[in-house]
């Protein structure tokens, strides 16, 4: 019965998305190589080419060439710095399973490190049968269409769109890394109570009609946010907003946990959390530097902002703590070191370092503060996904239309701060806005249904005994010698 | 003086210290063990196989109390770690002999 | 024989193992435990807000000895554990009715 | 009743564990410990330099049984521990002067 | 006594191995330079140069050059990728460690530790010395010769038969990683009892007379099967079958582990396993996708069918776990990734994503049905070396028969339902055959003698004890604060 | 009050600063283009360019384009591997995180980590504001100017000096990774006693006053070693003699741990100093090959020697542990494979292969000889530092005199044993020598200021409960489920 309702379920949501996606797909998705021309037409000197930027501030001579150009040659150099970011982005999943993990009590690690890896291993898949598809085809403004399902004509030259100097399978790889890890961004704030297999179908829903969508918005050719000419270098709204704010619901549809006044909830493991900290320090450099999709200027200064970003945010929270407490704690440090990533992340090819520095402080500030929030308002974030990554992806987002500058990436834009006026903070907070709507609108109606037909969270006794034992048959650690 | 020793499931901790406080008890041990019983252990899996774990995680609680103290102790914890499942444990009570305070060297329900 | 049971703090079991040995107990057990009592847990910090964990982590010794040896036993450890501070710990005398040695059989005091 | 508690070599827990159930002890908690005893510690290397670690684990058995069993459950632990090697640990006796079930308040032998 | 007989047993070794070495090398193994133009000759059409292609399907003009290249020059960026290749495969080996460490009892964790760790440090000196030089010199078709010991004449410049365009000592290296974790890899199957200096010692002889020569007869220069046409991209028959028959002859060899009724032998830390596994795949990337030596288009290709299959091997693990019993597993999660990973090997400089979809989801039937053999056949392939690397290591060959298409490698062949014919499919078996039939005799008489000499196992005692404090001294964890 | 007083210090350690610097920044510092021109001129034949030599070996055209190239250009392959070394580098310092972590008792793990993890935070602040400028702008020989504080006009495009085929900002990003780890791993000599807060002061000011000058001297433009032409490719004295001499001189000012006579110290998880190892290894990849500044011949070379030295110096420890005591352990390993990396640093861009074997065998020896004084000299380094980083530092850098050969780095110099003479060997006793000083008298001098202000210690009290909770608020492990 409750098999069958899920089926329909799939059915809905597949012509839902059909729906969407048919209307546009008709109209020429065109060739590849056609699309570097069209797209500066359509977007003008006012709308620049975000992420992939063939032309970096310092290259003069690029567009010099189009004409010129018959197949486009692939640049080794380009290749390998964006292999070894696809699997440094790769690497964040389980950085992140181990962030989370580290933070729960013992008898749920395996459950937080599950929802991360299963991510791994689902939405791959899905990436290859419908997400690139869906998110990267030109389709209309909102959604792609089905041409690169499985993975048809992506092939091993490159997407002059998308990077002009690898392979297009490169480029599709490394999108589905970020694919992969935001759906298990979300799981930080549904810890210790949501079912695995809700999860899991909520998980694979929510990539192909909340995902999907806002990278084509944010990223694909034509998509709507791209064109407005709002800023996301890699991937502020796309990953992390979305994520927080899915989190967000999700956690308030689930309630709260079931925990005694002094039970113990404390971390089970930090040493955990922090190294998976430094893996998504680590694996953040070929998130941000990596989008440049190439090994150039652009690149390098993607790479150090990021690093500025982070080390001045992780700084930043320990010093509030020291004030506050006089003592600095190595959570806060990690969640600091997330928080300044996370920031930076959709301005981390349009700022300079001193944007870099201010960015790191003030996220800190924010998320220190936003996460107060969950407990006066009630609602349990249990490892402050939203607080992380809601707030702080949605402030670095604005900071973008701050801090941004021309200097860094003449396909950026000036922010309010260096003469560029309010225009690019209003296309930010429109971005911004849009991209709360869809995450909140999506989860609570993908939510909301899979509440209905199989339940969201463990009953009490499992709440109780620890997610790993019934929901993956397995516990984190044995004792007894 | 008693020493009241109570084998509970972990998650009814909480609940057991706090009705014990409200009762006066103002301090207890508690240990971690594992408890093999009539509640049989559960199933696990490795690699495509089941296999049982023939042990489940308990909480073993010893407070030390008065005499007269004894019989609300017990009460106290039964109704507090009671979920009317099986595996719920046990109580036991023994007989101290002598009971010291290491700071002050105080003895018998003064030590307590 | 008396089963002489203490809690103490644990930095402290060295001091209180060289004790013992001092006055002649040959062995003992030790557990680690958790402690709840006078001595209030500490707070710790989790995100910028401050909550209290209840609960100190202790050690627990189990020394069986000779009827004898019992008031030595309990002076040593009661010196040897004293800071003057609170959470020093305490110590609980059973009886024993009966001990054996598993490898050799023997029984009683022949057994510790 | 009577509490049967056995402090004995780790490895021996599944044996002893076999044993206790074949006589019809119907439950028994079990506690990792660390032993300090006539086996010495082992040496252990750190760097170059040998040192000598002075403790052993061990796992402490505890289980309540019927007076009349007493007997058969201390030669059934002290078989089944047995490997003649010194270490193999010891068994103490005391007395359970009441005992619960907390699913059902049953008290006294039915508890166990 | 012990001493001197194992002193006899190494002389006994290398004697043998002289005389098949020696044979050869008095043959010119020739100016490096001239070996590109040999090497075509003799291979012909129908005989590929596997795995280092110069020539990938879409650099149309690289046959134009040869006479034309006086020196080969450096790529800067196949350099890079083949530079960070060569770590991303040693870190798999301490990702192996903490896959295995995770899985024993804690008393045996630093043991499984060492038998990975050693082979950093032991099996980089011994190909050095001799190993390299075994595989890779010209020499005849089942082992090289020792021209390159001491890495005499392996210098900075390229060798250009094993590629082009990168300097010969680094083509060294990256494959000294892949010679550093086959060994280790046979430690999952004799985990908690085998002494460790037995296992050191059989690791050494192992390295010579058995890696050498396959990797030699696979991917050397005038090797027996890659002259023959049996494709291996990344070591499915080298790495993975050798060392997972190699650890089924051991694990009979030694007997099972004395383990009770109701012992508890669960894994003691599944999250470090998890951790391994994230390495592993991690470092996967360097292992296949690096093996096209060059960062061109089939190292892109590589790099995403071996995301595809690994994802979709996990992927169909946990669904078979799901539908066997309503849960999924993070260690089935896990097994399944690194048998995907396993199976994809050989094939992944020859299939497409398609094919990749196809090995994922057939390596995990496979394995998941390998694995419960040893319960009804009785041997005790502890931590199922065999049935992950043997089993799936076979299967990966024989699929890349099938699943092959010159249409990704133009220097591959065409699999059977590519339009291929069984003759690849042929080639693979012998492949396979062959694989197995060095390993099998190589372990039995290496462990025999071993056995005779100094035993295999430890005692009772110190097995029950636990083989870190008698084998090394030391214990995992301490407890007490 | 004590807060008054460290403001003091602060301004009194600036003004001291500024008075060294300011003599000379006053000077041109130049357009940095005018620089390459100048450097060959001051250091001739006989001063190598050291660790960014633009010259590589077989590189023989680059002297001949000085005059010709009017921009220099990005190299996308040395790109690319500079900005994954830079990535592999910060990583190095969470693997510290774990070697240390893991080997104190748990109540002090987390204290560890963040002793490590702060200057990821805090050094990366310090070094954009000044400590970058203060170590590569030209200044005199022993401190450069402020000219580049704040990372003014560190830009995009290449600084030929110190790297031609890559923007300033990635050298200079590459650059503070080592700046971060430096003083990370003074934190091994001061282990389980000294203040959290009095450790990040010290760090703050030693950065500044013996990190940056001595950074300088061995490889600032104009700086007194590298024109004096002692050898260090990649930090043997920077980083390592720095490091654990000034551990060696906390360690004795702090004095002993209070341990009781049987208290159990041993390491409390040493599969985290495992892991830890092998990030460490897996990072100094970047941290040697890419002091090449390159994706070259000299990447690779260093990039081969790195790992030979690992390996060997690995072996050699445990084999001596077998000799001694018939038995290997894990940390054994693990720390002789971290003390081949340390001798290999200064020496990796200058040896072959040989020298590796060498050097790895040697530095074991040394180490574990030298580890074994502080039993009888009575100081307590609790975790080595000094007896890892500082003796087998100052044995690589005088390895180096021994070893170093033409052959690998025409820009480099031949040792003793490769026909040098002495000469190279004096230079290199040289720089030992002053690194030696600058770090003795410089911790000296900020160790006693401090403990003077705020002191060193935590109290009896903390110490016994443990760092962790009285410094940060925190534990490492809950236990209790
Ligand atoms: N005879 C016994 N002696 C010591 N401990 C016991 C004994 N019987 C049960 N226990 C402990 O009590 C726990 C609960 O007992 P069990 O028989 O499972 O259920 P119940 O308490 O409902 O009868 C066991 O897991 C074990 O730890
Ligand atoms: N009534 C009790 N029964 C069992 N254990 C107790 C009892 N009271 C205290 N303890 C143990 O002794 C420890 C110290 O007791 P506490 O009241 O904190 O300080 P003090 O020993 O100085 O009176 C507690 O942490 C607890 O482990
Ligand atoms: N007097 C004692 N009180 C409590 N426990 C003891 C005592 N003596 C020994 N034990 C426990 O028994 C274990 C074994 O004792 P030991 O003296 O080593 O060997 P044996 O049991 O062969 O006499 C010890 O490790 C310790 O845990």
């Amino acid at each position: 019965m409750k098999k069958t309702s899920l089926f329909g379920l799939g059915i809905a949501a597949l012509m839902l998305l059909s729906s969407v996606v048919t209307a546009d797909t008709a109209a020429p998705a065109a060739a590849p190589t056609a699309a570097t021309t069209t797209a500066p037409a359509t977007v003008a000197p006012a709308t620049p080419a975000v992420a992939p930027v063939a032309a970096t501030p310092t290259v003069a001579a690029a567009p010099a060439a189009p004409a010129a150009t018959p197949a486009p040659t692939i640049n080794s150099g380009d290749t390998a710095w964006l292999l070894i970011s696809s699997a440094l982005v790769l690497l964040m999943t389980p950085g992140l399973a181990l962030f989370y993990g580290g933070l729960v009590r013992s008898k749920n690690a395996l459950n937080m490190f599950m929802k991360s890896f299963i991510s791994m291993a689902l939405v791959s898949v899905i990436w290859v049968v419908v997400g690139y598809s869906l998110a990267f085809t030109k389709g209309n403004p909102y959604i792609g269409g089905l041409d690169w399902a499985f993975l048809q004509g992506v092939g091993l030259t490159p997407n002059t769109f998308y990077g002009a100097t690898v392979p297009h399978q490169l480029f599709m790889i490394f999108q589905m890394m970020f694919a992969i890890i935001t759906p298990a961004l979300i799981s930080g704030s549904v810890a210790e109570r949501m079912k695995f297999s809700s999860f899991v179908v909520f998980m694979t829903i929510w990539s192909v009609v909340v995902y999907s969508p806002l990278a084509h918005m944010v990223w694909g050719e034509g998509g709507y946010l791209r064109d407005l000419g709002a800023l996301d270098f890699a991937g502020g709204t796309v990953v992390h907003i979305s994520s927080g704010f899915s989190g967000l619901v999700l956690a308030i549809l689930l309630g709260k946990r079931k925990i005694g006044h002094n039970d113990d909830t404390r971390p089970h493991n930090l040493p955990f959390t922090l190294l998976g900290a430094a893996l998504l320090w680590f694996g953040w450099f070929g998130f941000n530097s990596g989008s440049a999709i190439a090994s150039n200027e652009l690149a390098v200064s993607a790479f150090v902002v990021t690093h500025i970003a982070a080390a001045t945010a992780a700084l930043t929270w320990v010093l509030i703590e020291w004030v506050m407490y006089k003592k600095s704690t190595a959570l806060g440090l990690a969640t600091g070191a997330v928080a300044g990533l996370v920031a930076i992340t959709p301005a981390s090819g349009f700022v300079d370092p001193i944007g870099a520095l201010a960015i790191g402080f003030g996220v800190s500030i924010v998320c220190l503060l936003g996460i107060r929030l969950k407990h006066s308002l009630g609602y349990d974030d249990s490892l402050d996904a939203f607080g992380v990554h809601g707030l702080g992806g949605a402030f670095g987002a604005i900071a973008t239309g701050l801090f941004a500058t021309k200097a860094v990436n003449s396909a950026g834009a000036d922010g309010l701060f260096y003469n560029g006026g309010t225009e690019l903070l209003v296309k930010q907070f429109i971005g911004v806005g849009v991209a709360i709507a869809v995450a909140v609108v999506g989860t609570l109606i993908i939510a909301s249904i899979i509440k209905l037909v199989m339940g969201l969270r463990v009953d009490q006794e499992e709440e109780q005994a620890g997610l790993d034992l019934n929901q993956h048959g397995e516990m984190a650690y044995s004792r007894l010698t | 003086m008693k020493m009241v020793v109570a084998v509970i499931k972990p998650f009814k901790l909480d609940d057991v210290r706090e009705a014990l406080s409200d009762i006066g008890v103002q301090g207890i041990t508690v240990t971690e063990v594992k408890g093999f019983g009539r509640q049989k252990g559960h199933t696990e899996l490795y690699r495509g196989a089941e296999y049982v774990v023939d042990f489940l995680p308990k909480v073993k609680i010893e407070a030390a109390v008065n005499d007269d103290l004894v019989e609300r102790v017990i009460e106290s914890i039964t109704k507090a770690a009671n979920t009317g499942k099986i595996g719920d444990g046990k109580i036991f009570v023994f007989n101290i002999e002598q009971s010291i305070r290491i700071r002050t060297g105080e003895t018998g329900n003064d030590a307590l």
